[in-house]
Formats: structure tokens, sequence, C-alpha cells
């Protein structure tokens, strides 16, 4: 699974694999994030924080081309890059999920990951009609690597159900499945736990770490719960209200008076 | 209950995703199959054939045409009957341009015409969704019906003002034209449909058939996972409009013998959604029943009425006719909004597990 | 070379040439722009109100007019016909809420589409079964409608206005004005507006959704009604009309599915355009092009401002 | 029992070798991993488990020593197995779920240097017991997953020691050296520990010969017909002697193929998609399955009932009959044959039984109806005895002759004998070689003239001439006469009957046999609606005379099939009473696995036990009781006691089930 995917050089573990410099959005006149500047190293769980509308879907959605800031610059694998589109940030190895989950009900679990492989397939329209040769070849293939997927995240027993009928629960782990089989260098989690009963939470920090241990992914997750990110990450970015507040270390983020003062009166 | 299950364990992606994994469904195709190829040659009358069958047969395969673009891709379309019409006069002018060549290669090629339409008119599906698109799709709808009436050149400029299907061979044997036989062109129109259902089937299940089920179910997401929508968008347009071309031209060619512009016109639309609607979007099979269902009905409903010898005028009959599939559609869109198809499958399934109820 | 000539030049010489021409051609699609512009406005209201694109809307005209005219064929008289039929439509509305909307709430958009298809069969068919088939002459004298035309004599020449037309225009904008009125000021009216933004908010107004419902059918009822008259007044009655609704879904793309100015605007538009396409560029295609022309001017619309004439820009949030 | 070349194998890597030489292209292992059913023939398994071996012995494994192996039902769990005993040492499997500390224990008492463990879960439990294990040095895991960054020094996957000892293989000499290891092999020696979850003290690690186990399992391959062409699924633990038995060894000789389920919660729907032809499963499972069933079934549609418990009374009239090839009237023939389409075809194909041609259960007593059900739909489901000393059967049921309440006649080449204190004593075999380590016990559990006393009370029913057993000898009493008095026995069989909850019969230094009864309050509740008999406590419903008719007829006819047996007749239930209050492990009447403790409720309800034996019709009891919220208080009742009549002890024997 660990085969580099899309363009670029290669980024060593440690090395800063995503930067956001001083990136600025709004919809029309409202600031969404103004000037806000991070970055994101190879190999480590990076958790971007803060109250209900501080910006922090809005942040993703810059990272992965899905918005256009106004301002700032946006470097990835060291390449710096103008507008792009969604699938052109997907075809540069991010992958990400979404806050209230983006998976296409109609098709079954087993489906919902396989098409996390699309990327990756590429016999021609031909050979698929006749699910034949190579076409067969890489449907198995693919197969394979998605069942790797089905296994680590422990979902065997529901590949074959249509996802619409699945708890939130597992909808979830579906959808981190999906974006594990675009096989990504940089895993982005909208709020991966948002309304998971504390046994799911855990099993999910649980998975977000596997995922990170062994596949070695990058993951930049986005979490309004202080708590759970804190365990969870190696370095915390705060944002409030569109503006960066605090950057460092879970401990050093806990400390930080900014901070505190943020989530005051943001009930947990 | 007539499944045996137990003991069908699949050692291999391959068999695990084969297009019938269970043995029983495999069995039950090859009698389907059996049946249709040498069964309904052998029993039924030339009328039957000739009023049902081939006709439903064709309609199966328009439907399935719109069905892989509204049911599996999720792009609703008011124009397949204009590019049935396409398959239609293109056929009919490829066969002008080469008489000597092979006609059912014909009927094939010209599926290419209409995908190239479809293409065309499907562009607006770039910029917007939903009901805008269905309604610019009917400028697919109006524009070429328009082109069949005013360019004589489609029709070879004869004074009928409509197609005349010429006599064409293969193997000594006429396929087409008033000598063909009603078997004949039963056989040629029930491999074709066979053959390209199951690269249809192919399509669905493989890459390409995901990410148009991913582009209908949410393209936001189907995009931030790497799907070109436009590209995925306009592949669904080109195969559709194909499967419909084909279906048009064999329409014409291997059923009526004759058409002008009516043949094409937007009700010939309509009755083609009906039966993807009815049939179950996004479903092959659900394609069939529509077909079969809608295709049918008013001719069972006319057949009711003379059997109960009611004296009616034609028209009154038609007027009636038309009242009665108004309230079916209704009533079967509240019973059952998913289709044929669905009744199927929960049907398949009870048997699956029978005698557990779930 | 000649062929552009004749496409991108001769035309507006022939418009500048005989600018009477053009004042006439121009009214012609003023009105059929009107005509449109109702049709669209009763789509309008029911999508705004209950999501369904109501395919029926045209068969609507068509039956409220056949209604009225065998209504008075079987010698009733004139108005009370025209009572009796917004009677009709009121019970159409009623139905349709009762058999069709309510046993299909929280469905697809395309299957409640599709049931309107099954509506639309319906009325075809039971208003041919009533009424017989045969094309029929709407009673618009009886009415009080005016007949015979004005003859303006301008720039240079003479512009000829058809009476029942100006009334027509005329009803057109005092209906616009009345249901705008109607949305402002009446609790249902801004109880509507909530539907349309969403069915709970609907229900925190409390007014329920049937009721709802029943109202704008009812009202698309009225306003098909009107368009039938003028419509028939204009040419005959009978179900060859039907064209007429497909004409104006193109209004809808342009106006947007939900939004009333704009279906005035975009009716308009697209009269003005059609007349004057087929009047001046017809001749080119072999005459006829009125029955695309107006998806074309849409669609080359679209390309430009795919969320409609007054649809706002959509932000997508995920 | 067919051999390939050479001399007969006596150990199972030379079983092996031969199956990959006679089976070579037959799958020997399914895996439903990543999906599908992954497979693996004999041959790919022999050049696996070579490899694997290799492995090993670089490690440092040495011939004669012990290995651990900790996990489920995992291709590599038992390959691991055959690894190790190619390299003449002795696996010890321990069940995956054991608490760190019985591991600890099992590991520090087979002094094993090794340990296969399958996966993190299993490395993490050793870790926090490490320091009680110094012998321990190395181990080797399956699954990778978590274990990325523990200190490897001592850990080491089994796919990396495979390619290591693949390219060990590479050079000729190592191959060799591996195959004289293997010749090497004794049949005497040990060929696995198993350690028996000891009821009583510690657990033993019962030491199997592979000798032994090849020619019972011989044996028992022919008995049942295995071939190579069968298919078992491996769903009980591989430290469980039954697995171990009827899986690994009998798979080996027979050289059937061995499917492993994705994990424990699709066990069920795996078993459908295999569809075993060997299946076995022990009496709790198949209540348990059953209950589903008949809980399904009841939120079918009112004809579908209908026809179901239709075809399956139908079943019950004929379905055993014509399994054991009874005569039976043609239109049972035709409703059965019909049934069988609509009915228990389908059933057994949504259950996974469609293919299953012998089936076993075993391990307690199974209820008739239970038993009869299954047969009934024309699953061949038979009894065995069995004891991990024997290397697993004793006495096992040959086809056709099925009687729920034996156990069938002594297997082939098994030998028992009834001691005169009525104990159970075989030689077998597959006879163990003793106990690990512990000659104490090991002499304890033989007699003097090699016999292996199995602790259990049981004798020869002379119709059939099948053994039955009746209780643990140490607990089977005699009456005054001298006739054997079973109590588990007679309370088993009270308990069968749903009405009754539990049983407690005495007997043992009395005249005759009496039991106090625990009636079941769902059942007889149930019951009572029906017959709208009203009823507002426990008590009030024990009491009532309609209910104590109905288990009197239930008593009667338990006494009936103890006159059946000679032995037994002489013990048939003269009286009872229905006790006022269920007995309850909050008072200490019951153990907290729900097992009697006759002793103590001898001593707590001694006036109803005097009244039983003093011929008095009522008795007045006040016993304290432990209520839900943890009071204590006193329940006073007056108790009815009811004779019952006994069954004349039948001369003749005529057969009769």
């Amino acid at each position: 699974m660990r085969a580099p995917s899309g363009t670029g050089p290669e980024v060593a573990v440690g090395d800063v694999l995503l930067s956001v410099e001083n990136v600025s959005l709004s919809f029309g006149g409202v600031n969404a994030v103004s000037d806000v500047s991070f970055d994101i190293r190879k190999g480590e769980i990076r958790a971007i924080i803060g109250p209900n509308g501080a910006g922090k879907t809005s942040m993703l959605n810059i990272i992965n081309g899905f918005y256009h800031p106004q301002q700032g610059r946006i470097t990835f694998k060291g390449k710096t890059r103008a507008k792009m589109r969604p699938h052109d940030a997907a075809y540069g190895g991010i992958a990400r999920t979404f806050q209230n989950v983006a998976l296409f009900r109609g098709m079954t679990a087993l489906d919902n990951i396989m098409t996390g492989r699309t990327l990756k397939m590429h016999t021609n329209f031909f050979w698929q009609l006749l699910r034949f040769g190579p076409a067969m070849a890489e449907e198995v293939e693919h197969r394979r690597r998605v069942e790797e997927i089905i296994d680590f995240l422990k979902i065997q027993e529901i590949r074959r159900i249509p996802v619409g009928r699945l708890p939130y629960g597992l909808q979830k782990r579906v959808e981190l499945g999906r974006a594990l089989a675009m096989e990504p260098d940089l895993l982005l989690l909208d709020e991966p736990m948002a309304g998971m009963n504390l046994e799911e939470k855990e099993d999910m920090s649980r998975f977000i770490l596997d995922v990170n241990d062994h596949y070695g992914t990058t993951i930049a997750l986005i979490e309004h719960d202080m708590g759970v990110v804190m365990d969870l990450s190696d370095r915390v970015v705060v944002l409030d209200h569109g503006i960066k507040i605090a950057d460092g270390t879970p401990d050093a983020i806990k400390a930080d008076q900014g901070v505190i003062d943020a989530y005051l009166g943001v009930a947990h | 209950m007539f499944y045996r299950e137990a003991g069908q364990y699949k050692t291999s992606y391959r068999a695990d995703q084969a297009l019938f994994p269970i043995r029983q469904d495999q069995i039950g195709m090859l009698l389907i199959l059996a049946i249709a190829f040498i069964g309904v040659p052998l029993t039924q009358s030339d009328f039957v054939i000739d009023s049902f069958i081939t006709p439903i047969l064709i309609f199966s395969l328009a439907a399935i045409g719109l069905n892989l673009l509204t049911g599996y891709t999720g792009l609703l379309s008011l124009g397949t009957g204009a590019f049935m019409g396409v398959g239609a006069f293109g056929c009919y002018k490829l066969t002008t341009f080469f008489p000597h060549v092979n006609i059912i290669v014909i009927i094939v090629c010209s599926g290419f015409l209409s995908a190239a339409a479809g293409i065309v008119f499907g562009l607006p599906s770039l910029r917007i969704k939903g009901f805008y698109l269905a309604v610019a799709t009917l400028a697919a709808q109006f524009f070429l019906s328009w082109c069949f009436i005013r360019i004589p050149w489609l029709y070879n400029n004869n004074v009928s003002a409509s197609i005349e299907v010429p006599e064409r061979m293969m193997f000594g044997i006429p396929i087409t034209g008033p000598t063909a036989a009603v078997t004949t062109r039963y056989l040629i129109v029930l491999s074709i449909v066979a053959v390209m259902t199951w690269l249809a089937s192919n399509l669905i299940r493989g890459r390409i058939g995901r990410t148009w089920m991913a582009v209908r179910d949410m393209d936001i997401a189907a995009e931030l996972i790497g799907i070109k929508l436009y590209q995925t968008k306009l592949m669904a347009f080109a195969v559709s409009s194909f499967y419909c071309g084909v279906a048009g031209a064999m329409l014409v060619f291997l059923y009526l013998g004759n058409a002008e512009s009516e043949s094409f016109n937007i009700n010939q639309s309509f009755l083609v959604l009906f039966m993807v609607i009815i049939g179950g979007l996004g479903s092959l099979l659900g394609s069939f029943f529509g077909a079969a269902l809608i295709y049918g009905l008013p001719i069972v409903l006319r057949m009711v009425k003379e059997g109960l010898g009611l004296a009616v005028t034609s028209a009154t009959l038609e007027h009636i006719n038309f009242i009665t599939l108004g309230t079916l559609i209704i009533l079967f869109l509240i019973a059952e909004p998913n289709g044929l198809a669905r009744l199927w499958q929960i049907g398949k399934q009870k048997l699956r597990v029978w005698p557990f109820p779930y | 070379m000649h062929l552009l000539y004749q496409i991108f030049i001769d035309p507006f010489v022939q418009m500048g040439s005989a600018p009477d021409l053009l004042a006439q051609t121009l009214w012609e699609g003023l009105v059929s722009g009107v005509l449109y512009a109702l049709i669209a406005l009763g789509f309008v209201l029911i999508f705004k109100a209950s999501g369904v694109f109501n395919f029926a809307q045209g068969i609507m005209v068509v039956f409220a007019a056949l209604t009225l005219v065998g209504l008075y064929a079987h010698g009733v008289p004139a108005f009370l016909a025209l009572a009796i039929t917004i009677g009709v439509m009121f019970l159409l509305a009623l139905a349709v809420e009762r058999f069709v909307l309510r046993p299909l709430v929280n469905q697809a958009e395309i299957i409640l589409f599709m049931a309107t298809f099954g509506l639309t069969y319906i009325l075809i068919g039971s208003g041919e079964l009533i009424f017989g088939g045969d094309p029929k002459v709407m009673i618009s004298d009886q009415l009080l409608l005016p007949s015979g035309a004005y003859t303006v004599k301008m720039l240079g020449g003479f512009v000829q206005m058809q009476k029942i037309d100006i009334a027509a225009a005329i009803i057109a904008s005092l209906m616009v004005a009345s249901l705008a009125l109607f949305f402002q000021k009446t609790r249902i009216g801004r109880a509507l507006r909530a539907v349309a933004d969403s069915h709970r908010a609907a229900l925190s107004v409390g007014i329920s959704l049937e009721y709802i419902w029943v109202v704008v059918w009812f009202a698309a009822g009225i306003v098909a009604l009107a368009t039938g008259i003028m419509w028939g007044a204009r040419s005959n009655v009978s179900f060859a009309l039907e064209i007429i609704s497909l004409k104006a879904l193109p209004v809808l793309i342009l106006g947007g599915f939900t939004s009333i100015p704009g279906a005035i605007i975009g009716g308009v538009i697209i009269g003005l355009g059609e007349k004057i396409g087929e009047f001046y560029w017809g001749p080119l295609f072999g005459s006829g092009i009125e029955e695309w022309f107006a998806y074309v001017i849409a669609l080359v619309f679209l390309l430009f401002r795919p969320q409609g004439l007054f649809g706002e820009r959509i932000i997508e949030r995920i | 029992m067919a051999t390939g070349t050479g001399a007969p194998a006596d150990t199972f890597p030379k079983l092996l070798i031969r199956n990959a030489d006679l089976y070579g292209a037959r799958p020997a292992m399914r895996h439903k991993d990543l999906g599908i059913w992954q497979t693996w023939t004999w041959a790919e398994v022999l050049e696996l488990t070579r490899a694997y071996a290799v492995g090993l012995s670089r490690l440092g494994i040495r011939r004669g020593e012990t290995v651990a192996i900790v996990g489920g039902n995992r291709p590599r769990i038992y390959w691991s197995m055959t690894a190790v005993q190619m390299l003449g040492a002795v696996p010890v499997p321990v069940y995956a779920d054991a608490v760190a500390d019985e591991l600890a224990f099992v590991l520090t008492h087979a002094e094993t240097r090794f340990a296969v463990v399958e996966d993190q879960e299993q490395v993490d439990k050793i870790m926090s017991v490490m320091e009680r294990l110094p012998r321990l040095e190395q181990m080797v895991y399956d699954e990778r997953r978590g274990l990325r960054d523990y200190d490897h020094s001592r850990l080491h996957p089994i796919d990396d020691i495979v390619t290591e000892g693949r390219k060990a293989l590479a050079d000729p000499k190592v191959g060799a050296w591996l195959d004289a290891g293997i010749a090497a092999g004794k049949g005497s020696d040990p060929s696995i520990i198993l350690y028996t979850s000891g009821t009583t003290g510690a657990s033993k690690g019962v030491v199997l010969t592979g000798e032994g186990l090849i020619n019972a399992s011989s044996d028992t391959v022919a008995f049942d017909k295995l071939t190579e062409n069968d298919v078992v699924l491996a769903y009980l633990p591989p430290a469980w002697a039954g697995d171990h038995y009827l899986n690994y060894c009998q798979g080996l000789v027979a050289g059937f193929c061995m499917a492993c389920p994705e994990n424990a919660d699709t066990a069920m729907a795996d078993l459908r998609e295999i569809g075993p032809s060997f299946y076995f499963a022990p009496p709790r499972t198949l209540e348990l399955l059953l209950t589903r069933v008949m809980i399904r079934m009841e939120d079918a549609g009112y004809l579908k009932r209908k026809l179901f418990h239709y075809f399956i009374g139908i079943a019950r009239k004929y379905g055993e009959r014509i399994l054991n090839g009874q005569p039976v009237p043609l239109s049972g023939r035709l409703l059965y044959g019909l049934g069988n389409i609509l009915v228990y075809g389908p059933l057994k194909n949504v259950l996974g039984f469609s293919r299953v041609r012998v089936a076993y259960t075993a391990g307690e007593a199974i209820g008739p109806d239970l038993f009869a059900f299954y047969r009934s739909i024309g699953l061949n489901l038979k009894q065995l005895y069995a004891q991990t000393e024997a290397g697993i059967y004793i006495t096992a049921q040959p086809d056709g002759e099925i009687y729920a309440d034996t156990v069938g006649p002594a297997c082939p080449n098994v030998v028992i004998r009834i001691a005169e204190n009525g104990e159970v004593q075989f030689k077998s075999p597959g006879m163990f070689a003793g106990y690990f380590k512990d000659a104490e016990r090991t002499a304890e559990t033989m007699t003097p003239d090699g016999y292996v006393k199995t602790g259990d009370a049981g004798f020869f029913d002379e119709k059939t001439g099948h053994l039955k057993i009746i209780d643990r000898s140490k607990d089977v009493g005699k009456l005054n006469d001298g006739t054997l008095f079973p109590p588990k026995y007679i309370e088993n069989k009270l308990k069968f009957y749903p009405n009754i909850r539990e049983a407690v019969a005495y007997g043992d230094k009395r005249d005759f046999v009496a039991v106090m009864l625990n009636i079941d309050l769902t059942a007889v509740g149930s019951w009572a609606e029906r017959n709208n008999v009203v009823y507002g406590s426990y008590q009030e419903l024990a009491g009532h005379p309609l209910v104590y008719d109905m288990i009197e007829k239930h008593i009667a006819e338990v006494n009936r099939s103890l006159a059946q047996d000679k032995v037994m007749a002489g013990a048939q239930i003269k009286r009872f009473l229905i006790l006022h209050k269920e007995l309850d492990a909050d008072d200490g009447e019951l153990t907290r696995t729900q097992k009697v403790r006759r002793g103590f409720i001898a001593d707590r309800y001694d006036p109803l036990v005097k009244a039983l034996y003093d011929g008095s019709k009522e008795a007045d009891i006040a016993t304290e009781v432990t209520f839900e919220d943890g009071r204590k208080g006193t329940i006073a009742a007056r108790v009815k006691i009811r004779d019952m009549q006994t069954e004349p002890v039948p001369a003749a024997m005529g057969k009769a089930a």
C-alpha cells in the first residue's frame, strides 16, 4: 500500500509536505479564512482545531482545491500551485473525508472503496466493455488492495451492504476506507469523530493512529472537540474566526491562554 | 426456496465478481436464453413475435440506453427519441452509401452517429443539473426532429418524406425490408440486444460504471476522489445515445420497415423514460420489465376491451387507454417508486432466505 | 461568404430598412412571450411550493380551456361556465394533492415528475373523452374579450395590434401583480415562500403542507385557465396546444425554476427571440425553427449563467 | 490405512508428505480471507510448512522441546503445529481467549522457550506476564497489524520466518537435513500436549503420541467413511482436543480439506458458504441455533409459519425413521419429500447443512427433542463419547443406530469395561501417554492393568448394546437395595421437559428415589394462560393441582424410560414435590454456573426432604431468601407431595426406542 501516488518529487519523512502561506478566503465580504500560514510535515498527524465557524472546513476545502483562496499560496510536495480543480488535488495525492459523511449511498461498501482506486485504474474503455483480459486483471488486483483495507478497518461483514443502510459509525469507517484506497500522501479528515459516542471515538482514534503507523500516511484532521485531538496529534493549529491563534505541540496548545479564551463559552 | 447456496464458495475474485455468482441464477439465465433463441421461434406465432416480443426487445435496449444515463449516472434526459432517430436516419444514410456492407454492421455503426449527437447535446450537462438539464435535452429532441423533417437529404428526398427500408441480405437470406421473415428479424434483434446487454453489464460493474454511480450519488465527493466529472458525464451521454441509436436503427430496419420523423418525436422519449422509471432506475433487468409493461399495457388494455366486446369507437378507446395508462403509472409509482426491478429483488431475496422471512 | 452575409448582415439590414416590420415582430414576440410567461408562472408556483416539476402544466391550460368551451357548448352561460371551470380547477388541485402528492411525499423529484406525466395522460384522456377531441373556438366574445385590431401608423408603416393580445398583456400583468401581492401580503403567501426554502420551515409557520399544496395547485390552475383563454382566443382550443407547454420550458431555464420575475422576463425574452429569429433568420433554415429556437437561446444563455437569470450563485458546501 | 510409498506414516509430518504425494493438487486448507476462500493444496502446504520448519529451526527450536501456540482457527496456527512437529518438537496449543494467568501457567508448566501467537493481542498478553516466563526466548506472530513499533529482537512475523526458510532450502543439504529429521521422528514420540481446562485443580497437560492419534483417526475415518473429498469448517478452538482430533488429525489421515472462517462474527455465514460435509457442534450450540430458527420463523407470515410447523410435524413423524432406513408408509415418504423441497432442504441450506454427511455432538447430554429435530430434517447427527485422555473418541454411534440417550458402542479397537462402582474404563489406540510432568496424577488415572479411568459412570444398554453415560462416577450413589442411583442422569431426563426448570434427586443410601422440582415460569406460565389457570406468583402456580398433574405425567414418562434399562429400573421416581421458590444462586442453592448444589439444598430444605421420605402428603417450610434488592426475608409455604406409580421392570427386552 505504500506505493507513492500522484506526481511531484518524493518528500522524506519529517520534511514539509504541504505549506500554507498567508492564505485568505472570503465569501461576499465574509472572511472565512484570513492570512493563515502553517505547514504539514510528512508522516505526522496534524490537527486543525477551533470553535465552530473558525474556518476549519474552509481551510480543508482550500487545501484540496475545492475553494480557491483570494490571496496566499499553497505549496504541496515542493510545487507551489495556482488554481487547481479538486481532482487535480486527488491526482496529486490528497484524499479526504467529510464532516457529514459523503459516501455514494446507492453503492455497497465494497464499491464505495473501489471508487477510491479510480485514479489507479487505467484499462481503456473497450477492455472495460469486455471486462476481460487487462480489465479483469486490473479489477482483480485492485479488489485485492481494497480487501486489504476492508480487513484493516474490520468491516468484512458489511462488504456487500449498500452504505445507505449502515449505521453512522460504520459509514465513517467506510469513508475512511475510500480515502485510504487512494493511497494518499496527505489524508484530510474533516471531524472524523463528529457525532460519535465515546466508544466509537476511541475506535476511530485507534484506526487513525493505525493508518498513520501502518501506512505511514500523513494526516491532517479537523476537530472542534479538543479532547480527542490532543492525544492523537503531533502538532496542532488553532483557528478562531478564520485567524490562526496558536500553533504547536498539544501540550503547548493546552497551556496557551489565547486558545483557552477562544474555547471559553464553547461548551463541551 | 430453489436456492441452494450452501457450498457455493468463491476461491477467486474473478469468480466472486462474476455476472451471476449464484449457480441457480446461471442456470436460470441459460434457460431464459435457450427459450428466447429456440423456444420462442418454434412455439410462438409470427403475430405474437412481431407485435410483442420484437418491439419489446428493441425498446428494452433503448431503455437500457436511457438507464445508463439517468439510472446510473443520474442525468435526466428527455431526448431519447431524437437519439433513436439519429440512429435510424444514420443507418438509412449509411446503408444508402454502402449498400454492400452487412446491414448489421451498419446498424451498429449508426450507433456511433447518435453517440456523437449525444456528446454534443450532453455538453450543457457540464454546467447544469437536474431538471435544467432535462429541459436542455429537450433542445436535442426538438432540434433533431426538426432536422428529420426539414432535411430531405436524410430520407433521400423521397416523396413520402420517410425512410423506406431497403432489402438487405445476409447469407442469401433477406433480413431487412418487406421480404424479411419475422423470425429472422427477431433472432437478429435478440442477438444484438443480448450482446449489448451483456456489454452494458460489464461496463456498469467495472471502473466506468462505478464512476458513473459515484457522480450520480454525490458528484462533489466523486470529484474529490479524482473523478473527472465532464469526462464521466460525456461518456455516459455517448454510451447511452449509442444504445438508443442502435435501438432506433433496429426499430426501423428490423421492425417498422419504414418510418418518418414522427416515429421519433418527444412522445417516444417519454415512453422510454416511463420504461426506465417503471422498470427501475439503475437496473438493466428493470429496463426489460419496464419495456414489457409500458409497451404491452396498451395492447393488453385494447385486447381486454375487445374481449369484453365493448361497443366503443376507437377514439373513445384511445381516451380510455390514456386515462388507464395515466392512472396505472401514478398507482405504480405510489406502490413501488423503485420500480419492478426492486420487486424482483425482494422476491429473489425471499427465495434465498426461505423459509426465513429475512 | 454569401452565407455569412445572410446570417450576420442581411437580417439587420432588413430590420433597419423596414422598422415597422421590426416593431410588428417585436409586438408579436412580446405577446407570445407573455403567454409563455404565464405557463412558466404555473410551473414556478408549483415547483416553488412542492418541488414538483409539473409536466402537466401545459395540459392543465388546455384542459381548463376545453372545460370552459365544452361547458358553454353544452348550453351553460359563459360566465357560469367560467365559474364552474374555476371550480373544476379547484377540484383538480384537491385531487392532485390527495391522490398524487400526499402518497408520494418525500419521494425523489423524478418520481413526482413522472407522476405528473401520469396526470397528463389522465387529463388528456378525460378531456377528450368528455368534450371530444375536435378543435373548438374560444368563446372570447361571450367573455367580453375584445376582438378586432388597432392599426397604429408608425415608423413609416403600419403596426397591427390585435385587441385580444393587448387584453392578454393586461390580464397577464394583472395576474402577476395579484400573485405578487398574494405572496407578499397574505399569511399563506408567506408560508408558501417559507416552504420554498424548506418544508420544515413551513411547518414551523404552522400551516400544513397539504393545505399549501392545494392552494398552489389551485393558483396554478387559475393561471392555466387564463392562459388557456388567451391562447385559445388566438388559435383554436385542442390538445395541439399541448406543445406550447413545452415551448414554455426554455423560459424556465432562463428564468430559473423558482423565480417569478424570472419567469416573466424569461418568457418575454424567449417570445421576442423566437419571433425575430423566425422572421429574420427562419428563411435561411427553411422555416419552422420556432420549434427549437427558444431552446437554443436558453442553452446559449446557460453557458454564461448556469444559475439562470435571477438565481444567485450557489456556494457549494461540504 | 492408505499410505504413500514406504513405511506407514506414524507421525503427522510424514502424513503430510504422504498427502502431498497422494493428493498433491487437492485442497488441503481454505481460509476466508480478503473476501474470498484462499486455498492451499497439500503440495503447497508441504512446501510452506517445510520452509516454516527450517525457519523455526534457525530460531533454535530443538527436537523434543515444547512450543506454545496461541491462536484461533487460522491456517498458520495449524501449520505451526505441523512445522513444529517436523522438527520433532511438541506443539502446545493454548486457547486464544485464555487470560494472562492461564497462559503464564501453561507456558511455565510446559517449559516453552518459544511461542507462536496470532496477533498483537496475544503478544501484549504474554508481554504482560513476561516476568513469570523467564524461559521464553522468542515469539513468532501471524498478524503484523499494530506490531510495527514493537522491539523485534525477540519477535518475528511468520512470513519472514518462512521466507528465510525458503532461502535456506535453496541449499539441498538443508532440505535433506529436514527430511532426515522428519524421518527420524518416531510414532511413539509425543505429538502434542493438550492442556485440559481442569474442572478439578490446575489444568493437566495431556501428552498424545503421533502413532496413537493416527491409529485412532484411521479407525474413526474408516468408521465414518471420510475421504479426501470431505470438507470441514474448523471453528472451535485449536487448543481443544475435539478440534485437534476431528479436524487436524482426521484431516491429515483422510486428506480432507480444512476450512477456517474469516472471523468469529462471520463464522455462521462462512459455514453456509463452505457447506462442510463433516460437522461437529456441542449441544449448546445446536440448541442456540434451533432457538434462533424458531424465533426467526415467528416473524414469518401466517401462511409460511403454518407451512413450516406443519412440515416440521411431518418430519418429526417420519424424518428419523427415513434417516434410519426404517419402513415408512408411502404417504409419509411423499409428504416428507414435499417437505424436503419446501422446508427441510431450504432450512438446511440457510443453516449451511446441505452437504453435511456426518455430524456429531458430544460433551453433555442432549435433549431428545433437540436431537430429534436435527435428525428429522435429515441431518445425520450422531453422538459420541470422548475424552482428551483417549485422544478423543471412546464410543460413537454408527449410521442408522441412533438413540438420543446413548453414546453408541465402543469405537473400533477400543476396549471398554464398567468397573463395579459403575465407572467406565477404557483402553484405546489413541490413549494418552500420560500427563506432562505429572506421573502421580497419571498413576491416579490409570488402573494397574492399564485401563484409563474416565471418572464417568455408565452402563451398556442391553437392547442396543450402546454405552449410556449417566453421571460423574463420584456422584453416583446406591439405593439401600443396592441399585445404582445416578442423580444427574435422572435430573437431566426431567430437565429435558421445557416445563421443568430444575430438578434435585435424592436416593443415595435411601429406600427410593424422590425429587424436588422447579417449574419453568415462562413455559408453564404460557401453558397456564392457554388453559386459563389464574395465578399470582410463582409459588401459587407451583402449588396448583393442575400443574402437579402435568408434572406428574412428565415424571411418569421418565419412569417409563428408566424402566427400559434393567440397571435403572430400580431407580424410578416414587415421590416428588414442586418447590415453592425458584432455586437461586443468590441463595447459594445453585453454583454461579447454574449447577444445583445437592448437599446444600438437602440441608436447607431438610423438612421437605424428610417429608419426601416419611410419606406425609404435605409439609411446611420456611426459607430465608434474598430479594433482588439484596434485602433478606423469609418465605413460608405448605408444599404438597405426590406419590408416583412406578413401571414394572420389563422382563423381555423388546426393541423400542
